[in-house]
């Protein structure tokens, strides 16, 4: 599928300028992914584009839709330069009409351009909360990081931890952190006794340790993501951070739940139920097992869900003969609100975030845990 | 199709305006920066905060951003004045990395690694105008100027400094103005070329300006050949499209492609190196007789 | 307390700079080669040793392998890539960009064969106790002090009581002279590679067992020797050493006073401030100009 | 020596260089005639390249004044010192490798850093054209330094300092090297000079060179102006010449 729409891909690039209008109307669908596929998060490109082919798979043989869909993979590294200039090529060559980005820096970076252009962008991986109202062809299919704090910290202070530390990424999703501890630790009856901002490259984390052990935390929040999270984790349990580590759902990597250290890292996720789910959501976990040898996660369940939306979307609006614009899906998804996707009923509220239950996990020996 | 290339074509032309510049203080001056994105960056943030809380005028974004890059670049030309060659380089290496952690800090001024964002279109009194005429008027500007400098008396001082310091000093040439000069006028133009990248852009973070960055600068210029007006040109097209080209490269799996796009940059960069260090368009005689 | 947790962990990574930092010195003092491609040795040294390790080769095994690839890195980039450059054209920056390049080729081939991001060797080695009230050390910090002094003094060592040593360190001070008692200069500055490259490969090791590894981790490397070499004042090992040492201490020390992300900017801080008032480093003899 | 200063624009009285203990020079005082050849002979290692250093600024004098018509020199930069009409030669030349004859030529008639140089641009060109002609480096004028034969390389260095039409000359070791007919050229270069005023200081190894152009010779020896005055008087001195030619035991004598 992939391999057979790159080759196609330039046809149409060279094809493009003498065949418009009709052709345009008549030909594939194109979806486009910005998506990190080199650099130190390179994990989460095959962890999201993964997702998204599933769905592909999915839309294809069940003939949800009557045009056929090209998929384009665009690299941005996880950085917002790389992202610009691959959204920006998605949006005036390829003219996708669906994109998914993830990465709070990358969205922020890319969310002008699909707005301009009025092509709508999925993420289904960054939590920063400042994503939600971005543009409105910007929709979240992933809880934002404030919904998850807000599930995590309560757990936690329940637990009898009083005094947070934060670990965080000097980056605007650990800013975003940083505030929403500042503001929601207090209201539960708990401090922020320390943050400790890391630069993105930061490898050392010993004097990190040291630090973070001076303030005598009860918790310490690592707000990081990638590769850096295994170091973290790592260089504050190697020198003498022993207290409880808790995070947001990036701590929900293979990479990270077979690290010894991360033995009892709570952090919280969306709820998706893959055995006792409905049909949709068993027949997406039993065919990711059968494709990839092992669990999905719920970053591959998020672009799933992004992928299947578009599927659902453009399908209402075949029904109908209407044009498969920006505009036309943001319509659909404002008039039906309510999709059957992978984890139950999504839900879109007015600004495109969809609204998802959220369950505070454990990793315990390799394998998640879920404590609430 | 044409809003793709007229998208490289801008980009080639603001990284063209950033090789030239640098192959200005490298084939003539003899100053080897490997920290020119700082002032492309200085210049980005500059023209970036006019356009933001001032006006979307490009002129006044450039103007601004190349006298910011002009005046710092005293940085710069501090150490080129003291040091010479793996000297330099390593004081130039230093600068790119403490004003990489300044643009990632200040993020009053440049919004840290989440950027400036949402940054307006150029306005030439309230008219939208494209960032592409602006980059090739700016590029075609300097050329010109670097061309006429070139075979003027102040390439000739350079040129004398580059190859005989001393020499050059003993004919009268105050040499600290000459470099201090050359230095802010390639920074002045880095300055200008970050101004119509934050503009085309409509973004710019952090990341725009790291030390990999100056490096395909610097790259740009060996290529094509340091020294010669249009070598830098060259190298600025071909190290652009090279990962454009490659995307179109169907057999690569898609989650290598951006591996497999550095590995031929980085091996192209070596085997020139190798085996035509004077760059595509350089005289490969250079250099023979006095090594 | 603070202050000398801060400290020894400083002492620790010093250490390890400091090796990859006289490797660095030894081969820009012996050959006037720039190596840039020296973090790539590193880098690959590195995940050899991991490698045996996760496939359970005998450990002396896997270090012997990083020390192989790490020299045999070193003298090929000597033979493939400086030595044909050099033989045409001396501009120091034709050899700067090459490695450059290099050391692009590298770290995303590692990333293509061995994976991106983070990788690293569980080893109860790098776990820390408590040694004294407040002060933690893991049994690595006496490792690298150990490997680091025992190297040091083999070196010095080999430097000083054999013939190629001694050929090594006049090749540094006088290439015409050793010429001129009709020594191979090349031969030496092969060894010079072989010796600088193996150097790092103990660092390596350490590091892919404490801090872990990713296909990158070669850059920080290569920065902190070369400002460590110049820091140390260019042909002197032992300044290069003691510079790598002192970086290594301030970055970690720093961070009683600032924040993480100003750490590395406080080394080359010091690398720009020394290049500004004492080009010739802290030993070095000759003026830079 | 007073009334010779009286005609000297150039004057410099107890300059003294040490490098870290040892003495290079010590306390010399020279005064350079307008319209003479003033060579300055002595072993090597006299320290007359570092007398040439002191007075151009490339090195900071220890003790020691020095004077271009009146103005006190010390402590100016080597560009300003060349502004107040010195040009000197390097013993190694130091051309300008990569540029041709012409721009070598040429750029030693402009003094500007500013990115444009004022003044009669005509006259200039002129200048160094017949800098070019005067070395017998017309026909190369395209050609680069770098590819120049070494007599040519000698010329150009010449050419440089004609064209720079300053009338102070410090030359360091100008004529080693070159053969008879070079030699002369050399020679007709420098006595036209000496007609047109120019106060010319020589270093030359090469004895007969000295007796054939030189007017005065002072005669250095570690660091010391030993003796000073006409060639004949300078070049019959027994003394001297065994210094000169390394014959230490008049001293040990002594």
């Amino acid at each position: 599928m992939l391999e057979f729409s790159r080759r196609a891909l330039l046809g149409t690039a060279l094809a493009a300028p003498f065949a418009r209008g009709a052709a345009a109307q008549e030909g594939p669908y194109i979806l486009g992914s910005v998506f990190p596929q080199s650099g130190p998060n390179a994990e989460y490109g095959g962890v999201f584009t993964a997702g998204v082919q599933l769905a592909l798979q999915h839309i294809e043989a069940d003939k949800l839709l009557k045009r056929p869909i090209r998929y384009i993979s665009e690299d941005s590294q996880a950085l917002p330069q790389q992202g610009v200039i691959a959204m920006t090529k998605l949006v005036n060559i390829d003219k996708a009409h669906w994109t998914f980005a993830a990465f709070t820096a990358v969205s922020k970076a890319v969310a002008p351009i699909g707005d301009r252009a009025k092509t709508v962008m999925i993420n289904g991986g960054a939590v920063g909360p400042d994503l939600s109202g971005l543009s409105p062809y910007f929709w979240n299919v992933i809880p934002l990081a404030h919904l998850e704090t807000r599930a995590l910290l309560p757990y936690l202070v329940g637990q009898g931890k009083k005094r947070f530390a934060l670990v965080y990424v000097d980056d605007p999703l650990g800013d975003a952190i940083l505030k929403e501890l500042g503001e929601q630790l207090p209201k539960v009856g708990a401090e922020l006794v320390g943050s400790f901002s890391i630069p993105r490259d930061a490898q050392q984390f010993g004097p990190v340790a040291a630090r973070v052990r001076q303030v005598r935390p009860d918790a310490v929040y690592i707000a990081s993501f990638g590769a850096q999270q295994s170091q973290i984790i790592k260089g504050l349990r190697n020198n003498g951070v022993s207290q409880q580590l808790c995070s947001y759902s990036a701590m929900n990597l293979a990479s990270v739940g077979s690290l010894p250290e991360a033995e009892g890292m709570t952090f919280t996720v969306q709820k998706v139920d893959y055995a006792g789910g409905d049909a949709l959501t068993r027949r997406f976990a039993e065919d990711f097992r059968r494709a990839h040898g092992k669990e999905p996660t719920v970053y591959n369940a998020n672009y799933y869900n992004g992928c299947r939306l578009f599927g659902l979307l453009a399908h209402e609006l075949e029904k109908t003969n209407t044009a498969v614009t920006g505009d036309s899906l943001k319509d659909t998804l404002h008039r039906l609100k309510k999709f059957p996707l992978v984890g139950g009923t999504g839900e879109f509220d007015a600004a495109g975030n969809m609204m998802a239950a959220i369950e505070v996990v454990q990793w315990k020996g390799g394998q998640l845990v879920k404590l609430a | 199709m044409i809003a793709y290339f007229s998208n490289l074509a801008t980009l080639v032309a603001i990284f063209g305006i950033l090789a030239v510049t640098l192959n200005f203080m490298v084939g003539f001056a003899g100053i080897f920066s490997v920290a020119h994105a700082v002032f492309f960056g200085l210049g980005a943030y500059a023209g970036a905060q006019i356009a933001l809380t001032v006006t979307p005028n490009p002129f006044l974004a450039c103007a601004v951003a190349a006298g910011i890059a002009g005046v710092l670049s005293l940085c710069l030309a501090l150490p080129a004045l003291r040091v010479r060659g793996e000297y330099f380089v390593a004081a130039s290496l230093g600068l790119q990395m403490v004003a990489l952690t300044l643009f990632s800090e200040v993020k009053s001024l440049t919004g840290g690694i989440g950027g400036l964002t949402n940054i307006p279109r150029p306005q030439v009194f309230d008219v939208e105008v494209g960032v592409l005429p602006l980059a090739l008027l700016a590029l075609g500007v300097l050329l010109w100027a670097i061309h006429a400098m070139a075979n003027g008396s102040f390439g000739r001082t350079l040129k004398a400094i580059r190859d005989a310091e001393s020499a050059a000093e003993a004919l009268g040439k105050p040499v600290a103005v000459a470099k201090a000069l050359a230095v802010a006028f390639a920074c002045a133009g880095a300055g200008v070329a970050g101004a119509l990248f934050a503009l085309h852009m409509s973004f710019v973070n952090v990341e725009s300006f790291t030390l990999d960055q100056s490096v395909l600068v610097m790259a740009m210029v060996i290529v094509g050949g340091t020294g010669t007006l249009f070598g830098p040109l060259v190298g600025a097209v071909l190290l652009l499209s090279l990962p454009s080209a490659l995307s179109f490269l169907t057999f690569i799996p898609p989650t290598e492609v951006g591996s497999v796009q550095q590995i031929i940059y980085g091996l192209a960069m070596t085997l020139l190196m190798v085996f035509r260090p004077a760059g595509l368009l350089g005289d490969q005689n250079k250099g023979k007789s006095h090594a | 307390m603070l202050f000398v947790q801060l400290l020894l962990g400083g002492v620790q990574n010093g250490a390890l700079y400091a090796l990859t930092a006289a490797g660095f010195a030894l081969i820009f003092g012996a050959t006037k080669v720039f190596h840039v491609a020296h973090g790539s040795a590193f880098t690959l040294a590195g995940y050899v040793f991991l490698y045996g390790w996760t496939h359970n080769w005998n450990s002396l095994l896997s270090c012997l392998a990083a020390v192989l690839v790490a020299v045999a890195f070193g003298v090929g980039m000597e033979r493939l890539v400086y030595r044909p450059i050099q033989r045409h054209e001396g501009s120091f920056f034709t050899v700067f960009v090459a490695a450059f390049g290099v050391s692009i080729v590298v770290q995303n081939l590692v990333g293509v064969f061995a994976g991106r991001g983070f990788a690293s060797i569980d080893t109860p080695l790098s776990n820390a106790s408590e040694v004294l009230p407040e002060l933690f050390l893991a049994d690595v910090f006496w490792v690298a002090i150990l490997v680091a002094l025992v190297m040091f003094v083999a070196l010095t060592l080999f430097l000083s009581r054999t013939n190629a040593g001694v050929a090594l360190r006049a090749l540094a001070q006088n290439p015409d002279l050793l010429r001129a008692y009709g020594l191979s200069s090349s031969r030496l500055s092969m060894l010079a590679f072989a010796l600088g490259s193996a150097l790092v490969a103990p660092a390596a090791i350490l590091s892919a067992m404490t801090t872990g590894l990713n296909e990158a981790v070669g850059n920080h490397v290569m920065l902190l020797s070369m400002a460590s070499t110049i820091v140390g004042g260019v042909g002197s090992l032992r300044g290069a050493a003691l510079a790598g040492l002192l970086l290594g201490v301030a970055e970690s020390v720093v961070l009683v006073f600032l924040e993480t992300q100003w750490a590395s900017a406080a080394s080359f801080l010091v690398l720009f401030g020394f290049i500004l008032f004492k080009p010739s480093g802290m030993f070095g003899a000759a003026v830079a100009k | 020596m007073t009334q010779l200063a009286n005609n000297a624009p150039l004057t410099c009285e107890g300059l003294a260089r040490s490098f870290g203990g040892v003495k290079a020079v010590q306390g010399v005082s020279l005064a350079l005639p307008a319209g003479a050849v003033t060579a300055l002979v002595g072993p090597n290692g006299a320290g007359k390249t570092t007398v040439f250093n002191l007075i151009t600024g490339n090195l900071k004098a220890d003790e020691g004044t020095a004077q271009i018509r009146g103005r006190p020199i010390i402590g100016l930069k080597p560009w300003q010192v060349a502004r107040l009409g010195v040009a000197r030669s390097f013993q190694d030349l130091r051309l300008f490798t990569q540029m041709n004859v012409r721009d070598n030529v040429l750029a030693a008639t402009e003094r500007g850093a500013w990115f444009w140089q004022g003044g009669d641009r005509r006259a200039r060109l002129a200048a160094a054209e017949a800098a070019m002609e005067a070395t017998g480096l017309t026909a190369l004028a395209e050609a680069r330094a770098v590819d120049l034969a070494y007599a040519e390389r000698k010329f150009l260095s010449m050419a440089r300092i004609l064209a720079a039409g300053a009338d102070i000359w410090l030359l360091d070791e100008p004529a080693s090297g070159l053969d008879l007919s070079s030699r002369l050229r050399f020679g007709q270069l420098l006595r036209d000079a000496r007609a047109r005023g120019v106060a010319i200081c020589l270093i030359e190894h090469n004895l007969d060179v000295v007796v054939d152009l030189a007017d005065r010779i002072a005669f250095l020896d570690r660091g010391l102006v030993l003796a000073e005055g006409a060639p004949r008087e300078i070049m019959t001195d027994p003394k001297l010449a065994a210094i000169y030619f390394g014959d230490r035991s008049h001293e040990a004598a002594a």
